[in-house]
């Protein structure tokens, strides 16, 4: 059996590692959007004066960040199974992904909904705009561009936890990668190549944002 | 209504396996493929016309727990019976030998010759399988016949770290089954050495599924369709081009696990 | 002139906690008036202002917008409940409000901060919306601005757009806090010309300032308020020329002295 | 609970690894961040464009495959680590990627007109990093570095990969000899939530010393 | 008074980029003069002042502080290179600038602020450096919030700490850029005071401000900016009562009529 050489193997490797770069590339960005609106949502709670709803999303915060994403994308993927629910991987990932970035994500919003000066909310509610336009049309735009930075890296976080999506069968990047590398028993090239890969979307999206900076700067 | 009649009325089985483990199961061009794969296609095709089967891939460390938590009816992958998790699953029969042998680097062919020379040695295997227990009660015997022992058992998540670490000199044993570690020999020539002898006594592998009067029948089902691709031939086939040999099994029922 | 007052306050109580920083304010603003607030800070001009538009909720007392009570309802045994939101900007209609730190939308252009109450509260086709909000920018002189974002924009022209925003809801009462004074003393000049001219065109105002001259020149009554009473009002003449309580001839002396200095 | 009684001292011993590999690639890591916003600063535009590039590489892969680069592909060039040095270095280089980014934010915050007025009192450069630049970035980045420890924390966890015997290494390990997963895992979620929060509340009451921090601007 | 001055400006010029904001400032300031800059928005009074001051390099012209010529040494074919940090360090010494948004250090506290100046640029000992921040502190009337830290503070007490600090330097000249103008009007008064009773001790002032009633009353001499360029200098009373070019008039008008409203 000959072995080609480096480069050719390398370039191997590409179709497969693309296929399962799909797939993180949809879990993320559904995690991340899905994330975005429940965040949202989250924040309207921590900030409410009703105890009953702050106080169950701060500890909602708090198990969030204090425990590892893989801990809880085993929950979203075995607890609806012991009550007789079949949830699939890739569905159970993306409600796991959503609910870890919702918690991250309500932070980040929150320092942006701080920073809309209390006049503009006023001035909306003396034109009688609702709530809900007040947050849709006046503060989300607004918050969406104060915070990009910060959501940005949240989103190139969220692609990395990903990664370990593959414990509840689903078959993103990462796993492709074990996968190759179980094949080949080559472990540093595939994952070399795996790494530029998650360079490759991650700087995919860092160009987006700045492409939307770019615009919002304009104004 | 049993897990099979389900089964046959939705015409789809879930089962579960962790491809990282040539050649009984890994990725190729995208698709998982290996032994298992072909001979549960035999098996099904005689016990479960029209059923397709759907499969799930997972660490191994998933595997169990997650048949325990009926996230799917059947484990298909090459899992080691020993005492324990036979008294806790219902296996198949046996659908190959998985006595363990012992992998060294190349270079180091000239020290270590037999498993005696492991003394002092650092050996690696997964975590919670069967090579690792082996590995144990060889470092048991080592110490029993005076020698030093193993220096140090690492255990792995998966078999391919520790092959790299053996390749980079962490290592200077890996145990594993004789099955896997002939396409392995054959994929990276050079690297890698076999011991002559085996450690550890005779065992095999089987499928897994639930050990309950639900799962009774589809186990029974999926038992006929082996003994049938042991009696007619057809193993003794797929042995040969997965593994490039072939090894005889018993046809009636698992023995008894030793371990 | 109707004889029913477009806005009616009745001894309206305000309290932050302890606080009790408005202690019954009456005042009655009749259509087509000009009313200025002044008094020292801390007196409390900013929180009447905003309890007239229920930005705050008062809790003592009565306001009347056109004849309907702002903000509650009273229930059969007198007691009074709140109303929910829809129901107070239902009442809050016809008043509109200008911010002394503008308050503009930064993420909207100027036209769309205009047509934007139009659009999301009122629910008007957006075509007409745009139309009227390009009338209303014509008439504070910053149509040609109409597609420039805020932030573009000097605090003066900011302004403008501001009180256009209000202008174009078609409001038959103004309540302006300050409109000036956020503004640099060049730009404060063009902002009062736009407020002077509405005030010709008959529109009624009530508007809190510290520029006593233009507070003078423009109102048809002064309210001095101090601690949360309303100490003094009347005429400017009057209250300017001859104020009765030595507090309002104390606040007033600094700013005599300054005007006459050079 | 007798499972419980059992398994509580391995998980002591593996939080305590954790806590260790953790917070020694952290330092590292905080000192690498600093350095390289130092270089950021004063070094020109080379040093800015390296610095860029380290970050944009190191944050923008996963830290798996850092560790695997760090573990197999170092003793290529003839450096072996064992797997918990292999894993704080990793850990270092990695995280000091987002330090050096949060350093950078917490110089941005601080107010221009602060350092004019340094300048206009004649403070000579270093006054002004030390007594001027220094302690407001590093209130202000507080927070922000005290979420990454936690990261730090929770990224440790792919050590298992390589055979550290962390928490999660010996979750599994305990999982594959017993099979039973509940008290496992709810040890294990114990076990990082102690540790990160006792990170957060740690940072809690150093904010709380701060003495300008305790107004609300 | 000495005949040297104390401040000289010759044909000083500033570009950014293509845009040149000084356009030739000449300008003798003698010690105990207080001068004021005023003039219309964007003329280049602050970047004229933070020139004085190094804040800004100048690209044309000199500045001479007490006969040393500020940030550039002359070579030999008078060709002039830039000098170092300490050596601007040393001319400026002698001066000392307060801010508009008054740029204290809010991890200091009012005393360490004041403080620091003198411990870190004059490596002075931190006991004596301690006791003449309180005397500056108690020159502003601000000694009893030694302890505070500037968030805790009004804007107006801020600015007199922001005055404190730069008092305590003992300048020979001090700078101010409208010291007032990021404050409540209720507030300016308590910093114009405390501008007022430096003035009375002699201190040596350039100011820029929008006030013009307070500049009337301060200054021993007012310059009018406009373009880059200095328009009109004199004492108030002439500058005010009759100026001699049109846009000086027409500046001034505004605030004329304001004044003499009632
Ligand atoms: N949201 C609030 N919470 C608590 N107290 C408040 C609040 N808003 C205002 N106050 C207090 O109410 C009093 C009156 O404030 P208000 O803003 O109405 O005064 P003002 O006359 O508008 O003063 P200024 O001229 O400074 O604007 C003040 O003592 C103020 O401290
Ligand atoms: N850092 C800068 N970069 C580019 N242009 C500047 C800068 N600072 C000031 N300018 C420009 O220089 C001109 C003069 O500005 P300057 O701030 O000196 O005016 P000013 O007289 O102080 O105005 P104001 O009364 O508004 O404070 C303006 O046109 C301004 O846009
Ligand atoms: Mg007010
Ligand atoms: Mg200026």
């Amino acid at each position: 059996m000959d072995t080609p050489d480096l480069f050719t193997r390398c370039l191997g490797y590409l179709p497969a590692l693309l296929d399962g770069a799909l797939n993180t590339l949809w879990v993320a960005g559904v995690g991340v959007g899905c994330g975005f609106l429940a965040g949202i949502l989250l924040h309207r709670l921590l900030s409410s004066t009703n105890p009953w709803f702050s106080r169950p999303a701060r500890v909602y915060v708090s198990i969030i960040r204090g425990t590892p994403v893989l801990v809880q994308l085993l929950v979203c993927f075995y607890l609806p199974s012991a009550l007789g629910v079949e949830v699939p991987g890739l569905l159970a990932a993306t409600i796991g992904l959503s609910l870890n970035s919702a918690a991250y994500q309500s932070q980040i919003l929150g320092a942006g909904f701080a920073a809309i000066p209390r006049g503009q909310i006023e001035a909306a509610r003396t034109f009688n705009l609702s709530r809900s336009q007040t947050l849709w049309h006046v503060e989300v735009p607004q918050v969406l561009a104060l915070t990009l930075p910060a959501l940005v890296s949240e989103m190139i976080d969220v692609v990395k936890a990903s990664a370990v999506v593959s414990v509840i069968s689903v078959t993103d990047l990462m796993r492709v990668g074990q996968q190759l590398s179980s094949s080949t028993y080559r472990p540093l090239e595939v994952y070399s190549m795996a790494a530029l890969c998650y360079l490759a979307l991650t700087s995919l999206l860092s160009l987006a944002a700045w492409v939307c900076q770019r615009r919002l700067a304009r104004r | 209504e049993d897990l099979l009649a389900k089964v046959k009325a939705g015409k789809q089985i879930t089962v579960a396996t962790e491809a990282r483990y040539a050649p009984f199961e890994y990725v190729e061009g995208g698709k998982i493929v290996g032994y298992d794969v072909d001979l549960l296609q035999y098996v099904m095709a005689g016990a479960l016309p029209g059923v397709k089967n759907k499969t799930l891939d997972l660490p191994f460390q998933g595997l169990l727990p997650g048949l325990d938590a009926k996230r799917f009816d059947m484990i298909i992958a090459a899992v080691t019976a020993n005492r324990e998790r036979v008294s806790k699953f219902a296996f198949t029969l046996p659908i190959a030998e998985a006595t363990i042998g012992v992998l060294t680097r190349a270079d180091s062919a000239g020290s270590i010759k037999a498993p005696a020379d492991l003394n002092g040695k650092v050996a690696g295997a997964q975590i919670g399988s069967v090579q690792t227990d082996a590995l144990k009660a060889l470092d048991k015997k080592l110490k029993e016949a005076g020698g030093a022992g193993l220096k140090e058992i690492k255990e792995y998540v998966a078999y391919d770290e520790a092959y790299a670490d053996l390749a980079t000199g962490r290592l200077d044993a890996v145990a594993q089954s004789l099955s896997n570690l002939g396409p392995l020999m054959k994929s990276r020539p050079g690297v890698f050495a076999v011991l002559p002898q085996t450690i550890g006594p005779k065992s095999y592998f089987a499928w897994v599924a639930r050990k309950d009067a639900d799962s009774a029948a589809l186990v029974k089902a999926m038992n006929e369709g082996i003994a049938r691709a042991n009696k007619d031939g057809t193993m003794k086939k797929l042995q040969m081009k997965w593994f490039g040999m072939s090894m005889d099994l018993p046809v009636d029922a698992l023995p008894e696990p030793s371990m | 002139m109707s004889t029913l007052p477009i806005l009616k306050l009745r001894a309206v109580g305000k309290s932050y906690g302890e606080n009790r920083v408005l202690k019954g304010i009456d005042l009655d603003v009749m259509r087509g008036e000009i009313v200025t607030l002044i008094g020292p800070s801390g007196s409390g001009k900013t929180t009447a202002l905003r309890c007239m538009n229920f930005l705050e909720a008062y809790d003592e007392g009565e306001i009347w917008i056109k004849g309907q009570l702002l903000g509650y309802s009273t229930g059969e045994q007198g007691r009074r409940t709140r109303d929910s939101e829809a129901a107070i900007a239902e009442v809050r209609r016809p008043v509109a409000m200008v911010f002394q730190q503008f308050n503009l939308w930064p993420h909207m252009s100027v036209l769309a901060n205009v047509a934007a109450p139009l659009i999301l509260a009122r629910r008007m086709a957006k075509d007409e919306a745009r139309r009227k909000a390009l009338a209303a920018l014509e008439r504070v002189g910053m149509a040609h601005k109409a597609e420039a974002y805020p932030a573009r924009l000097s605090g003066g022209q900011q302004q403008r757009v501001g009180i256009a925003r209000a202008l174009a809801v078609e409001p038959e009462l103004m309540l302006l806090d300050e409109p000036t004074s956020a503004l640099d003393p060049e730009l404060v000049e063009e902002v009062q010309g736009v407020i002077r001219s509405l005030a010709q065109d008959g529109m009624t105002m009530v508007m809190v300032t510290h520029e006593m001259g233009f507070a003078a020149k423009i109102s048809n009554r002064v309210v001095f308020m101090e601690g949360g009473l309303v100490v003094e009002s009347g005429p400017p003449g009057e209250l300017f020329g001859h104020s009765r309580t030595p507090r309002l001839q104390q606040f007033l002396k600094p700013w005599l002295e300054r005007s006459l200095a050079p | 609970m007798q499972e419980f009684l059992e398994l509580l001292p391995r998980f002591a011993v593996a939080a305590l690894l954790t806590l260790e590999l953790s917070l020694a690639g952290a330092a590292l890591g905080l000192a690498g961040g600093f350095l390289l916003h130092l270089f950021r600063l004063g070094g020109g535009r080379v040093f800015a464009l390296g610095c860029g590039v380290y970050v944009w590489l190191l944050r923008g892969t996963p830290f798996l495959s850092q560790l695997f680069i760090v573990y197999f592909g170092l003793p290529v060039l003839g450096l072996r680590l064992s797997a918990p040095e292999a894993t704080v270095v990793s850990l270092a280089f990695y995280s000091a990627a987002y330090f050096s980014e949060i350093f950078r934010a917490g110089w941005a915050a601080i107010p221009r007109g602060q350092i004019e007025a340094a300048h206009a009192f004649g403070m000579t450069s270093r006054a002004r990093f030390c007594h001027i630049e220094l302690p407001q970035a590093l209130a202000f980045a507080l927070p922000l570095l005290a979420n990454q420890l936690i990261l730090v924390i929770k990224e440790s966890a792919v050590a298992s990969i390589i055979t550290v015997p962390e928490l999660t290494m010996t979750t599994s390990n305990i999982i594959a000899s017993t099979y039973s997963y509940v008290m496992p895992y709810a040890l294990l979620i114990a076990g990082y939530w102690l540790l990160t929060q006792s990170v957060a509340w740690l940072a809690q009451q150093a904010a709380r010393r701060i003495p300008f921090l305790r107004t609300p601007s």
